[in-house]
């Protein structure tokens, strides 16, 4: 939602931006705070010593949602929170990913009823779910470079 | 190097005092009427230094160092009125400062 | 340096000009920053550089700033702005022409004695050259605004102090005692 | 003869410029992967190597950001801030010698961008100025958390822009002269000021820290309470421009203290090395600011925030009666001896 | 039954006029709304049961009269005893009053107990909902109140189950 | 998707002063997204300033419905969500709903089970107050602390893990003892970090205690006393930071508790200082009673033998019938225990933690409560801060180590 739009088709060049952009998105991503429940600590978990997302350059998390790229929902999100984080994903600026982390963020896990929503995917769009409950920070390590790689195959045509 | 006359100077002077002086006439926001002070005070100074280099008269910058710090001073004693009314009045409206005691 | 001269004074004008006209208290004293700038590079002009960074330093960076700091305090953004009595209002431009007049006339009148601003000599204006003659020709003044400076913060420290009790805090403490 | 003396301040301009911002970006990944360090982490490291691109994806990825501008924002304000922001923590290092002259081309070289005579005043009044960014940006987001960010730096920067004003003078006694060249050149003279004035020195310091935001006086940004302060609204390059400013502060206040305290670009013997003797002084410079920025994110890593009512209290019953005395010795003892 | 609660049980039976239940080993006093205040005030400062542990409520649902219990748990920490209360509310507009008065803490247990259960306590300083959203229709623990499960998706109903799951908009 | 529902200034009028309605204090919403709320509390704030006149908490953004959800389910499935309501004290929640269930049965628990019972459950304490050091450091903005308690909570995950082959949610007691054994690296992997932990905590001691900006922003701050915490229903650490030695291990020992030596810290003053040390001794003395539950580990079964509510062990499927029947009804219909209401507690890392169980004779709870401490707890987060400044609060609420999963549930 930068530049880009005016760029047009330009061939080799936009492809070699494209690969570019692409990269610095993947290698700068920064993460909002955003824990819930349970997989708010293993989110920590992987922000600390031991698996230290910092090496991905995610230590950067961001308190405001305008400065952050990636929304990682760590936990299960209620009927009261719904509102709440939809318009936190509103007001993040393009582009933006979600990740589900977790079983509840996923499909709800074991908690089928009225107080959770059964995913988050029915408020905001998701682009990787991490399966676990909760997922070890491994898992989420892999949920991200899963997302990196999905990034990395994002066409310019799709940025605007 | 082309040369700037006094003359200019000085008028640039007198176009800031004068519009200085219709802040404070026609203001009615405290705080504005206090920059316009502002603005006339600082109008004076450009014409002390204008005289300074005209005169080569080294005096008159000091005399603009001491307004600085009696504007500064000033500043500081007004703004604190400024809040102490609008804590009473909740207003910084000059017209209803009108009565001595709030 | 004429074509400086007169962008600088076109600035200094407008500036001054938008702050009487802008509604907002905040763009005032932004347009008053300003105004103070285009100023200070006056100075800078007429080889009074210590004079034009102490300008900078005191308006700009605390005068104008205490300024800000009070209005964002006050949530004084947008009040009223000039619309008083009419006859005052004729008045006021009235007294504003006559005097442009009364300036206009004796610049004519007596634009010969004053010389045209030429760069600086060296050494004018030098931060030593204005100590020198402060401390020794103008030590009593120095002295004097020494005071009225400790004057006026004793003054502002003791207005804006909140008269009641020792503070907001102590109060709502003892308050929550009473009420258990 | 003038075009000549234009061209030499631009490209020492540019050169300085260049400086800076290349240094930012790289005093990011510094302060990552240090802190990173402190923490037994490794830091970001995926980014090319040993993650020396990291700075480079950050750029671009805030270059391609959306921009977005809040409805309730004061618009003009808005866009305005960031850079009312920068411009100050770039121009503030134009007076600083970075060398001494030095024969280039076959042409003697001054190795600051200009040599004013009242270099401190000039760097206590754009340091000044730069508060007004910070208020602006917290004033016109229309968001409680920035406006609260924002008054409270305004306070914090007037407050300890006092003490700062006069940590500065106490060089300016010393030396015998405002301008920054002399300064440094009386140090080398005589020795460093940090062992003559090292109370006046320590003040300095802290007050600096304040100055720039920086932990433990990182009050206005204080991410527990106040999210992320005064730029709570701003994103993409708006954002990084805060950023750029914040860090570009950090190294232009470590360039003056090394000024002003650390002797400057001198080191010594280091100008006696023969034929690459007298260009040594950039890199001594540099070797000195690193040793500074080292100490103050070392501070980051390991001191909490301090409270804010007890940061007022301290630079005005603390910081301030200090740095009067410190003033007050150095002249009696000037006087003196 | 504890040889110190047995005391305190007899005096309270005999002044209140409640009943007294045990289940292994703990004891319940069950009795009538407008006892309650009484019997906690003297709990607190005859028998020092200094803390109220907690307050919550059972729906016995179909049953009508009584339909609710508000179940007290009182603590007295320098004896190391804990007490039931229970008081029998019906089902139609079910309303007791507080215990604010007696134990501060209650206010928070009786708000969740009204948010959950719909059980009013008059004379509550702030009776709101707690932790459903202010404009939530009906109570979640009452029994006849669903338990909103939704379907589970096979591949014989994936496509159904599907199409009902709400999607966002990007 | 419902929309945000703005709670207006009226709702709240008795619950901030008359000075909010003329515009005189400022209204400030903490939350429920917030850095420092540990996770999603929301806070409405009142200040005159800096100054905060009142605060007006506001729980339910992590609601989960676990009670209505348990009451769904028969009582072994219903223990899976237990796990996750205290997520930083899972096993702690375990252990007292398994006590609650051995209630309703009148079940006996095996010495061994009680024992790792005992150990894992301090293992989970200390972790939940590792966590609780690094994040209330963290909100102090003394990052590193945060970073090295986290590299000491791995270790205590390790040992999770080995035993259950989860890190966080183990569910790894079960009603009647414990899921299996635990292996035979078990006591190795024990003794190992408790004697590398002594050295960390002082770790994290030389970095606060001593820190000037620390003990400034912790000492006499957001205090509160035993009387009045006791007339709030206060329990654990923020109770014996004010001066009261009450610790349900103490007072109603459970789980053969009542065998171990160790003490209760306190503190007198109150202030957030004062549950930091108290927090800090509870882990020393964590530690010293795992050391003495492992010296003494003794042998035998781990699981009741009581066949009506205890699956019978795996190795008896293959050579009893009756074993076989009973496994097949405790694994599709579950246990049905008598009918009653039981109430049972234990000291979780914030303060009590208590079941209400009822049971109508069916094979699933009729009504599960959880009492948990930080719902309690939370509620004087008013009286916490009122008078106190911004950052407090944010100090406060670190200080009473709230997870909002306990508060909601």
């Amino acid at each position: 939602m930068g530049v880009e739009q005016k760029l047009g088709n330009m061939g080799v060049v936009t492809t070699r931006l494209e690969q570019l952009v692409n990269w610095s998105r993947t290698n700068a991503m920064w993460p909002m705070l955003f824990g819930l429940a349970c997989c708010a600590i293993e989110m920590m978990a992987a922000q600390a010593a031991n698996y230290d997302m910092s090496r991905f350059g995610m230590e950067l998390m961001r308190a405001s949602p305008r400065q952050s790229d990636l929304m990682i929902v760590a936990g299960r999100v209620s009927r009261k929170m719904g509102p709440v984080l939809r318009r936190l994903y509103d007001q993040m600026p393009y582009p933006k990913w979600v990740i589900a982390m977790g079983d509840c963020a996923s499909c709800g896990g074991v908690f089928n009823n009225y107080a959770i929503f059964q995913g988050v995917d029915e408020i905001v769009p998701v682009d990787v779910y991490v399966a676990g409950c909760p997922p070890r920070p491994e898992g989420l390590i892999h949920g991200v470079l899963t997302l990196h790689d999905k990034v990395n195959h994002e066409k310019l045509s799709k940025w605007a | 190097m082309d040369s700037i006359p006094v003359s200019y100077l000085l008028a640039l002077s007198a176009v800031l005092f004068v519009l200085g002086i219709l802040g404070v006439l026609l203001k009615r926001n405290a705080l504005v009427v206090f920059m316009s002070l502002e603005l006339m005070l600082n109008s004076g100074n450009l014409a002390f230094i204008s005289f300074a280099r005209s005169f080569e008269a080294i005096s008159a910058q000091v005399v603009v160092f001491f307004v600085m710090t009696v504007a500064a001073a000033e500043v500081a004693i007004g703004l604190a009125l400024m809040v102490e009314i609008f804590r009473t009045k909740h207003s910084i409206d000059l017209d209803q400062m009108n009565s001595l005691k709030g | 340096m004429l074509v400086v001269f007169f962008i600088l004074a076109f600035v200094a004008v407008g500036t001054a000009v938008s702050m009487l006209v802008t509604r907002s208290s905040i763009y005032a004293a932004l347009f008053l920053v300003l105004n103070f700038a285009t100023v200070a590079v006056l100075y800078l002009i007429l080889g009074a550089p210590f004079i034009a960074l102490t300008q900078i330093t005191v308006y700009a960076g605390s005068v104008v700033v205490l300024f800000l700091f009070v209005i964002m305090l006050l949530g004084a953004e947008r009040l009223p702005g000039g619309e008083s009595l009419k006859w005052q209002r004729l008045v006021a431009i009235g007294l504003a022409i006559v005097l442009s007049a009364d300036f206009g006339v004796k610049m004519i009148g007596e634009n010969t004695m004053l010389t045209s601003v030429t760069a600086p000599p060296e050494g004018y204006g030098a931060p030593a050259e204005i100590g020198k003659i402060l401390f020794t020709k103008y030590a009593f003044p120095v002295e004097i605004t020494a005071v009225i400076l400790l004057v006026a913060v004793v003054g502002a420290i003791l207005l804006a102090k909140p008269d009641e009790k020792p503070s907001v805090r102590e109060g709502l403490r003892k308050k929550m005692d009473q009420e258990g | 003869m003038i075009g000549e003396v234009i061209l030499e301040a631009l490209w020492k301009g540019i050169a300085v410029l260049l400086f800076l911002t290349a240094g930012f970006a790289y005093l990011t990944l510094f302060e990552r992967r240090v802190l990173a360090r402190f923490q037994v982490r490794l830091g970001p490291n995926r980014a090319g190597p040993f993650g020396l691109f990291q700075p480079v994806a950050d750029a671009f990825k805030l270059i391609f950001k959306e921009e977005l501008i809040p409805s309730y924002a004061d618009k003009v304000l808005f866009v305005l801030a960031p850079i009312i922001t920068v411009i100050p923590s770039l121009i503030v290092l134009a007076v600083v010698p970075f060398g001494g002259p030095i024969n280039l081309f076959g042409k003697m070289v001054n190795s600051y961008v200009a040599d004013v005579n009242v270099g401190i005043l000039y760097i206590s009044a754009v340091t000044s100025i730069s508060v007004y960014g910070i208020t602006l940006a917290g004033w016109s987001s229309n968001n409680k958390y920035a406006t609260m960010g924002g008054l409270r730096s305004t306070a914090q920067m007037i407050s300890y822009e006092i003490a700062m004003g006069f940590c500065f003078i106490v060089p300016v006694l010393l030396a015998g002269s405002m301008s920054l060249v002399d300064i440094v050149q009386h140090q080398n003279e005589t020795m460093w000021y940090i062992f003559m004035q090292p109370g006046a020195a320590v003040i300095l310091f802290i007050t600096m820290l304040a100055e720039v935001n920086r932990a433990p006086f990182d009050m206005p940004e204080a991410e527990q309470e106040l999210t992320a302060g005064y730029h709570s609204e701003y994103s993409g390059m708006k954002f990084a421009l805060f950023f750029m400013a914040e860090y570009i502060k950090v190294i232009a206040v470590s360039v003056i203290f090394v000024t002003l305290f650390l002797g400057g670009y001198h080191f010594p013997f280091v100008d006696q090395i023969p034929v690459i003797g007298p260009y040594m002084g950039p890199v001594v410079m540099l070797a000195k600011t690193m040793v500074m920025l080292f100490i103050i994110v070392w501070i980051r890593s390991t001191l909490p925030r301090i409270r804010y009512d007890r940061l007022m209290a301290f630079g005005w019953k603390i910081l301030f009666p200090l740095a009067l005395l410190s003033v007050l010795v150095t002249a009696v003892v000037v006087l003196l001896v | 039954m504890d040889e110190k609660l047995s005391p305190i049980v007899t005096a309270l039976t005999e002044r209140f006029g409640c009943e007294a239940q045990e289940f292994r080993g703990e004891i319940s006093l069950i009795l009538p709304a407008e006892k309650l205040t009484g019997l906690l005030q003297s709990l607190r400062d005859e028998f020092s049961f200094e803390q109220l542990v907690d307050v919550t409520a059972v729906d016995y649902y179909p049953q009508e009269a009584p339909r609710f219990h508000v179940v007290y748990h009182v603590r007295s920490l320098s004896q190391g005893l804990v007490l039931c209360v229970r008081v029998p509310l019906d089902g139609n507009a079910p309303s007791t009053p507080t215990a604010e008065g007696v134990y501060p803490s209650a206010n928070w247990y009786e708000r969740e107990v009204f948010d959950m259960f719909g059980v009013t306590f008059t004379g509550h300083s702030d009776m709101r909902r707690i932790v459903m959203p202010a404009d939530w229709q009906g109570h979640p623990l009452r029994k006849d109140f669903p338990l909103g499960y939704e379907e589970v998706q096979f591949t014989f109903n994936f496509d159904t189950v599907t199409k009902r799951k709400p999607q966002p908009k990007e | 998707m419902t929309d945000i529902r703005e709670v207006t200034v009226d709702e709240l009028k008795h619950l901030v002063s008359e000075r909010a309605a003329q515009g005189e204090t400022m209204l400030l919403n903490m939350g429920p997204q917030h850095p420092s709320t540990h996770g999603v509390l929301r806070l409405l704030l009142e200040l005159d300033g800096e100054i905060v006149v009142s605060c007006i908490p506001d729980i339910g953004f992590l609601h989960t419905g676990v009670e209505k959800n348990m009451e769904a389910k028969n009582y072994q499935q219903a223990e899976v969500m237990t796990d996750r309501l205290d997520y930083l004290h899972p096993i702690g929640n375990n252990l007292v709903y398994c006590m609650a269930v051995e209630k309703l049965c009148d079940l006996d628990v095996p010495p061994r089970a009680q024992a790792i019972r005992v150990i894992l459950a301090e293992l989970t304490r200390l972790g939940s107050h590792l966590i609780w050091l690094g994040t209330s450091a963290l909100d102090l903005a003394a990052m590193s602390v945060f970073l090295y308690t986290m590299r000491e909570r791995e270790k205590i995950l390790d040992i999770f893990e080995l035993v259950s082959g989860q890190r966080m949610m183990t569910t790894y007691l079960r009603p009647g003892g414990l899921w299996r054994d635990v292996p035979v690296e078990f006591e190795e992997a024990v003794y190992k970090f408790i004697d590398h932990m002594p050295s960390q905590v002082d770790e994290y001691q030389d970095l606060l205690d001593q820190n000037e900006l620390f003990i400034d922003r912790t000492k006499g701050v957001s205090v509160i006393k035993s009387e009045e915490a006791v007339r709030w229903g206060i329990t654990g650490p923020v109770l014996r930071a004010g001066g009261m030695a009450y610790d349900l291990r103490k007072a109603l020992p459970y789980s053969t508790y009542e065998q171990y030596d160790f003490d209760i810290p306190t503190r007198t003053e109150g202030d957030i200082y004062a549950r930091y040390a108290v927090r800090v001794d509870e882990m020393r003395e964590s530690l010293k009673i795992i050391r003495q539950a492992l010296n003494k580990l003794p042998l035998g079964p781990v699981r009741s033998n009581n066949r009506k509510y205890v699956p019978p062990p795996r190795s008896e499927l293959g050579v009893s019938m009756e074993a076989l029947i009973h496994h097949f009804k405790l694994w599709t219909e579950g246990f049905t225990p008598p009918v009653g209401s039981v109430y049972a507690a234990v000291e979780s890392p914030r303060g009590e933690l208590g079941v209400f169980m009822e049971s109508d004779g069916s094979a699933k709870p009729y009504r599960v409560h959880y009492r948990t401490p930080t719902f309690a707890n939370l509620q004087i987060m008013p009286l916490l801060t009122r008078g106190y400044f911004v950052a407090d609060v944010v100090a406060a609420i670190g200080s009473i180590d709230i997870v909002l999963g306990d508060a909601d549930r």
